[in-house]
């Protein structure tokens, strides 16, 4: 077998690389540091694979194009920033509502507004769950280091088709602009999911049928499948609807189809936990440090473990408990002013709980973590 | 009676295109010009005998951007305003489809003013059909770029003190190259000019003036639908005349026909070439 | 109700008594909304509004199945009855 | 034993950080990615390489950092340098202090003329360039060499193969005498 | 004296009669069901007094003049419902970096996405803490009558001019459209806060001054201060800055300048909580069936109290708490699928919480809420 | 010598509307043209003789947005794309005031276009400098809706397949009422565009061509800001001329000069009529 | 005690709840809020006046409800009503199911045909307007003069002025019109 | 350092010796970024490039006043000299 190729890789490069093997065919978007790359490598690569790439006139239309596009029958993606996702928010509703696959990565940069557009944050956090307006049922993954980008970017694919919804792949302006060296998998290696296509003939054909998962088979156009889609509160078949009978059959629907299979997205690493008196959690560029801290702390004696977050919605309630099961004290580490600790607090009112918070423009350093470590042992 | 089953077959023919299992009829008042744009666009359709799986049909949102859930093709109901990106991205996923955009002047003139002009500007092939009835309806009324200065809404209800956008320049000096106006009354030239449209390669704007006599028209005391109809047939002038008409004499007409036709590559064939000559390279 | 206020055609309380052919017109009356458009614009004055705005055909022998009425019904509910 | 945690602890030693500093113009970011793939084609060790963004990246000050390590590289971004390229004294004054004790300070003689330490090595990069090859451009790729040459790091067969990787078009032998120089002129200072 | 005038008015008006005599003269806004009226109502009454409406072209545009307007000198407002404020978030961010006095209101709808435009909902309650992205630290009110949406838009203002940030009034359909025989308040019955302005001359003057309580005075344009304004990270004079040591300065001013004042913006009714065993916790149109509900059980009985919420942002945690001190039960009502729960969670974890959602596009009655009583009880 | 006193005077002038407290010099490349458009604005301004404290400077994001802060104005940098409602609402609020937009190519007519085309229609009296250098410089070069077709950018790596807006025929078209270009090497013109665009009642623009070599210039080989200030003065053809051209031998031209200025009534003058008609009714 | 709390529970006693329904174009909404404005001008009652919302209010049907209580009212709509208008069969069929048990019912027998019980106060409203008044438009004011005179829960003088305020002008005689017809035909059959 | 350096006039080290007047420019050398702007549209030559790039008056006895070279430049680094 011959020596599989290295390639040198931003993480923005990365993403575009792991979507194009999770089956990315349709890119749209609108330039915005620190994703900025995720665009350019995209227009890059696309027409090369008989993909489709296009600059749209700004975010807005960009996520619209990526759900029309989808539904049309291509897999596809955006990438943005803070400000970029905020104006995405009424349509990233809109392919929830509507029950459309599609990824959109948020390279976190420091807010508020403008805020920082060149440094580092993770103050997007919570918009990724409670962005759009309406109950909303999030997944976010966030991978941490350059290899990760690619195979969570799959992962984001997998999930988006898997539950037929918008999935965000939580990124960072250190993971996006780092170059790391890795290895791109190869055709076969790892599971791509499609959607399910509709097996009824055009005349059976429900639109928003209510199967045992939840998720309903999703034709592409020109299959002979013609439905209707809308934001509004719709029935089974897609068409409005006002009746009291019928709107919570539709909003459960999109809430138990991603609810009740937690554990197909739930990805959590763990360092050094089973005899940890101390639990740094954290994710994406800040559990870089924390796993640093850790591998250093523990160098010394001291009894800590990381828990390191690759899906932070839905959150992982559950297993989370059960991982950190045994350490009375819990660190919660992120780049911002406390948005993760809420989750952890309502989780864990058992556990001692600190913060440790950076929100300058800069990562952790993993000393800033250890003399958390050591102020809380 | 040649004649008669001709005009038999051609009254039926909207039936055929109608969405099983969708509840008739629409919920457009009494009267509303959108149904009669409705019928004009399935029997332009028809004309052109398109396949109805190769149609999609885009909205937003209002009471024009209703329309598409009647007709059994592909359809699209969006967000407000941005049912062209959304067109945008169907279509160039599957450029052989047939992309037709269903929009308000609020749609496309106001929230969706924007992704009007790029998408005239990058000369996609959609046909954006624009029902202007100069008014907000879905909301109750309230003024959109179309109402005329001095004129009322609930939003100016001491007349209007802001000017309008005629869509159809603006489309041009964006870049659509197929520009046409026809209204409501003027059904058979609506449908030609739709059917125009649709055929054309490149971004083509169908305006059709239509009537709110619920909202526009009560509030301006301008009557109800069937009088709003036979304002639209005095208005009317078609292009030719109208180019030979001043400016005086062309206030408060409504000029008809085609407007503006150019020939220029679209977006979806010109990005086919860079496929072309790109593909499979590493 | 009478037999025009469902099906549109005239019927016996019409004071315009039909019988030199079939009935020209098609209306269904469920869809119709009585926005009277088609009234007006027929320009053989063949449709009369019933008691519900509703279209019926008065002077049926009149029209010329010039579509006028039909390509401008909002909703779709008349349609030519010519075999 | 809590209190004592951050005297006691220590910066991994399985890390090699290298800082590439100067001005705006000189290319380091570009040389820091020609180093990581010169490290990642000879063989399995992991790079991580990084730089600071913004406006002030146009003209100003510019750095650009590689991590190396045979393990996984958690923490992305330098700690302690082990190694720190100034190409500009104003680079050198920055980030002389992120040195560790015992770390390699390579220099640019040519435009840097205050050096805190004795233990140091010193290459008129630029001038080498000017006069040598006859275009400034290529200082990095000289700079490049030397710190193969006098660090280990990366082999020479690896350093080149990365180089030419990189080199527009054209350019090649430009590059290739850059390289040349380097090893040569750093061969001389080895010690 | 002579007796007052009552006035039949819908939520909607009510909150343009309230938003006048707070002091705005400016109102932007785009109509939406069902927050419609307020703009109808505005363009009908500010030429009256010599104030200014617009129609802008969006909400993006909406917002982005009420906050220019504002920072011009006159106090602003703008109104929308879900899919705008969804589009807002991004200015709303900027209004809060800034340091922007200005009032947005929510007449919540169903969601997510279009939805359903006529029906009520409390679904965009963590949107209106976690919209924007970035850190922020939202400041939101809650009427539940056409009264209170009177004084909860008079207090949204002077909240706006009191901590200069945006201020979220979240109504909801029922209010919004409930006509209600009020007396408006007479002049001088209520107190106005206007911005503080300042005092220094215009060469001392330090825009984005530190100052004991964290909100610096803030000048009209033409009054001889002539400083800069940017979302960008800024110094307290305004000028852009990627220091790690001035970045945190200016973020922590924005939090604390809110969070550490959270008793002046706090606002909760309590009824029937002396003796009660089990508390129902809602806020707008839910409140008024929790407080219908509570009135009903009492009558036979049953020991529960109603707490109702007028301001859900900042969440009032120790003063909720206190309230609920003696009771173990908690049932949180709410039109949704789920959301002020996680924050009760998170801050009562030693009670038994119980979730009263309803979200079919109708308001709880009071008899589901007798029936949740009796459930717990 | 009075000609020297003179020039030594005005070219003083800029030093003085400089921003206390601001670090100079900009942020901006070396010899980029944003710069000059500054001198033009301030030079134009002082001109005027309008006092500092009745100018406001309001901006979106990009490189050329960050030109008000330098300057001693009320200066308003906004989010990107906004800048025209935000001074929309300035100025409405305060329809004394100066309003002045600096915007890029990008930020007005990309993710902008629609305040774009609405301030245009509503001819509020605001002017749009427009800083026009065909790309995305803050963003590092990719392709924007003035990028001309087979253009490179990062984002049209195999050459731009989409068409470009012409900004001064859009924004006639939505109902500007002053349009004006000129580019940085003919900063005389420039400056006393400017000047009648600030004095024209009514929305106005200037459109001003300017160098983005650090991008737009390596990725299309067109040198430095030397040689694109050279192409400018090439390709340059005042309007007067370009009338008498045909479409072909404008191809590449720039044309300069006032392009469209026409009367019509402004919509702050037009609203304070509904006050003072309406003022104090019950 | 839990288990029971249901079967115990009562309507509050302070609340009078009414719902004017019929077809789009009748004007139940203006009645609506007519009548709450002649409560409101009357005395120091609260009310409270909702309707549905929605498409569904172009043409179709409508209701309008007005609550009213001596006492703060918490719950806005209605739960039990105590007095249902009714001018269409339609309204009638959805609406009667709400009316409580000894509730008041009153519909217009021009265009309701089949009532569900003898208990209830007919009159045809929509024909005494085209009949006596000449404008069928007026039948909603109408049946708010026969509400009031058979509930009282309005005063006559109070009512009128209510109806007054919001005639446009040049209706006025036409409105007071039907308000006496209302009266009168109301004060005939009032038991 | 030399003069030329900091303050953009002409220097002891310029080869052009310049005595026939006061220096017709005042060239701010932090302020200049180098672009070559003045120097290449300086229609009488008067300016060339320093070390670093930025313009020193190498023949200032022709400058016009003609104002060209602090118009265009980005960075108001030149100002006129004359009294
Ligand atoms: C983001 C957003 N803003 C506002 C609305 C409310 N809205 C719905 S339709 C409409 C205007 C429709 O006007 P037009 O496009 O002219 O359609 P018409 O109803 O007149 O056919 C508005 C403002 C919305 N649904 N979404
Ligand atoms: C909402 C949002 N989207 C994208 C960006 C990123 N962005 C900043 S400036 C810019 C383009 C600027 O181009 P232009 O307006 O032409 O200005 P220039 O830099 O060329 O002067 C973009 C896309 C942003 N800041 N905010
Ligand atoms: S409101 Fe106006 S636009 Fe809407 S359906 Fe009625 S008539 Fe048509
Ligand atoms: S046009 Fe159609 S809807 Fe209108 S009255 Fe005639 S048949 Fe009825
Ligand atoms: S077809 Fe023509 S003539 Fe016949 S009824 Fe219709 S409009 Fe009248
Ligand atoms: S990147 Fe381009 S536009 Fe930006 S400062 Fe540099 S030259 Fe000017
Ligand atoms: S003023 Fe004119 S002549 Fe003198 S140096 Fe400047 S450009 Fe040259
Ligand atoms: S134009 Fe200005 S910045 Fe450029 S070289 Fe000349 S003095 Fe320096
Ligand atoms: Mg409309
Ligand atoms: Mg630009």
């Amino acid at each position: 077998m011959p020596a599989r190729e290295r390639k040198l890789l931003q993480g923005n490069q990365a993403c575009v690389h792991g979507a194009i093997y999770a089956g990315m065919r349709f890119f749209a978007g609108y330039p915005i540091t620190p994703s900025t790359e995720v665009a350019e490598m995209s227009a890059r690569l696309l027409p090369r694979i008989g993909g489709r790439f296009i600059q749209m006139e700004d975010e807005i239309g960009s996520i619209a194009a990526v759900v029309g596009a989808s539904i049309s029958g291509l897999k596809s993606m955006t990438a943005t920033s803070g400000p970029g996702y905020s104006l995405m928010l009424e349509n990233i509703g809109y392919a929830y509502m509507t029950e459309t696959p599609c990824v959109i990565v948020n390279v976190q940069r420091g807010g508020p507004s403008t805020g920082l557009p060149t440094k580092v944050s993770q103050s997007d956090t919570m918009q990724a769950r409670y962005g759009p307006h309406g109950d909303y049922c999030a997944i976010a993954v966030a991978p941490s280091t350059v290899a990760d980008t690619v195979t969570e970017t799959i992962r984001a694919f997998n999930l988006a088709e898997r539950f037929r919804t918008p999935v965000t792949v939580l990124l960072d302006e250190v993971i996006a602009h780092s170059r790391e060296l890795i290895y791109l998998p190869e055709e076969g290696e790892l599971e791509i999911y499609n959607r399910v296509k509709p097996t009824a003939s055009p005349e059976e054909f429900e639109a928003f049928a209510l199967t045992p998962n939840g998720v309903s088979p999703m034709p592409s156009y020109g299959e002979g499948y013609r439905y209707n889609v809308t934001g509004l509160t719709h029935d089974t078949h897609g068409f409005t609807t006002n009746r009291v009978d019928e709107i919570p059959v539709k909003l459960e629907k999109l809430r138990h189809k991603i609810a009740d299979y937690t554990d197909e997205i739930e990805k959590i690493r763990v360092e050094h936990m089973d005899d940890a008196e101390v639990a740094i959690i954290a994710y994406g560029s800040a559990a870089r440090a924390a796993l640093q801290a850790t591998d250093i702390a523990r160098k010394v004696g001291a009894k800590v473990g990381a828990v390191q977050l690759y899906s932070i919605w839905p959150f992982p309630d559950a297993k989370l408990k059960e991982l950190c099961g045994r350490c009375k004290k819990v660190i919660v580490a992120e780049l911002n002013m406390g948005q993760l600790i809420t989750e952890i607090e309502r989780i864990m009112p058992d556990k001692q709980i600190t913060t440790l918070q950076r929100y300058d423009g800069e990562i952790l350093t993993p000393l800033q973590v250890v003399k958390k470590i050591e102020e809380v042992l | 009676m040649a004649t008669a089953e001709k005009a038999k077959q051609k009254s039926d023919v909207t039936l055929h295109y109608l969405r099983p299992g969708k509840k008739f009829p629409s919920v457009w008042c009494p009267g509303c010009g959108n149904g009669v744009v409705m019928g004009s666009l399935i029997r332009a359709i028809d004309n052109l005998g398109l396949s109805k799986d190769e149609v999609v049909l885009v909205s937003g949102i209002g009471c024009s951007s209703r329309l598409p859930v009647y007709l059994d093709f592909n359809s699209l109901h969006t967000t407000h305003g941005r049912a062209l990106p959304f067109a945008t991205g169907a279509k160039f996923a599957q450029p052989h489809m047939k992309v037709i955009v269903i929009t308000g002047d609020g749609d496309a003139l106001a929230i969706g003013g924007n992704h009007f002009i790029h998408a005239c500007r990058r000369n996609i092939d959609i046909t954006a059909i624009l029902i202007n009835n100069h008014i907000y309806g879905m909301t109750g009324g309230q003024g959109s770029p179309t109402t005329p200065g001095g004129t009322f809404s609930t939003t100016t209800p001491y007349g209007n003190v802001e000017k309008h956008f005629d869509p159809c320049s603006l489309a041009a000096a964006a870049g659509a190259t197929f520009v046409a106006r026809s209204t409501v009354y003027h059904e058979p030239q609506l449908q030609k000019l739709i059917g125009q449209a649709i055929s054309h390669r490149g971004f083509s704007l169908v305006e059709a003036i239509s009537n709110c006599h619920t909202y526009f028209g009560r509030l301006n005391r301008k009557g109800d639908a069937v009088a709003m109809f036979d304002a639209f047939k005095e208005r009317a002038v078609p292009v030719g005349k109208a180019s030979k008409m001043t400016e005086e004499e062309l206030e408060d007409k409504i000029v008809t026909g085609v407007i503006h036709n150019v020939e220029k590559t679209e977006f979806c064939d010109e990005y086919q070439k860079v496929v072309d000559a790109h593909m499979g390279e590493k | 109700m009478t037999d025009a206020d469902t099906t549109g055609k005239p019927g016996p309380q019409s004071k315009y008594d039909y019988s030199k052919g079939p009935a020209p017109l098609e209306i269904n009356m469920t869809w119709c909304k009585a926005c009277n458009i088609c009234i007006a614009l027929c320009p053989k004055q063949v449709l009369e509004p019933d008691r519900n705005g509703k279209p019926v055909q008065a002077r049926p022998e009149n029209c010329t199945q010039c579509t006028l009425c039909w390509i401008h019904c909002p909703d779709f509910a008349i349609t030519s009855n010519y075999k | 034993m809590a209190a004592k945690l951050l005297d006691k602890v220590e910066i991994p030693k399985d890390r090699y950080e290298m800082r590439l500093s100067g001005s705006g113009g000189q290319g380091m970011i570009l040389a820091a990615v020609i180093m990581s793939e010169a490290i990642g084609g000879a063989d399995e060790r992991n790079v991580v390489q990084s730089q600071s963004y913004g406006p002030e990246a146009r003209g100003g000050a510019s750095k650009a950092d590689v991590v190396v390590s045979e393990n996984e590289i958690y923490y992305p971004k330098a700690m302690n340098l082990d190694l720190l390229l100034a190409m500009t004294q104003e680079s050198l004054d920055s980030y002389y202090p992120n040195l560790k004790e015992g770390g390699t300070l390579i220099i640019d003689t040519t435009l840097v003329t205050d050096v805190p330490t004795d233990n140091y090595f010193g290459l008129p990069f630029t001038q080498l360039a000017r006069e040598k090859v006859g275009i400034i451009m290529v200082a990095n790729v000289i700079a490049l060499a030397a710190i193969a040459e006098l660090t280990g790091v990366v082999t020479r067969e690896a350093l080149t193969k990365a180089v030419l990787g990189r080199a527009p078009r054209g350019t090649e032998d430009k590059n290739r005498k850059a390289l040349e120089i380097g090893f040569e002129e750093a061969a001389k200072i080895k010690k």
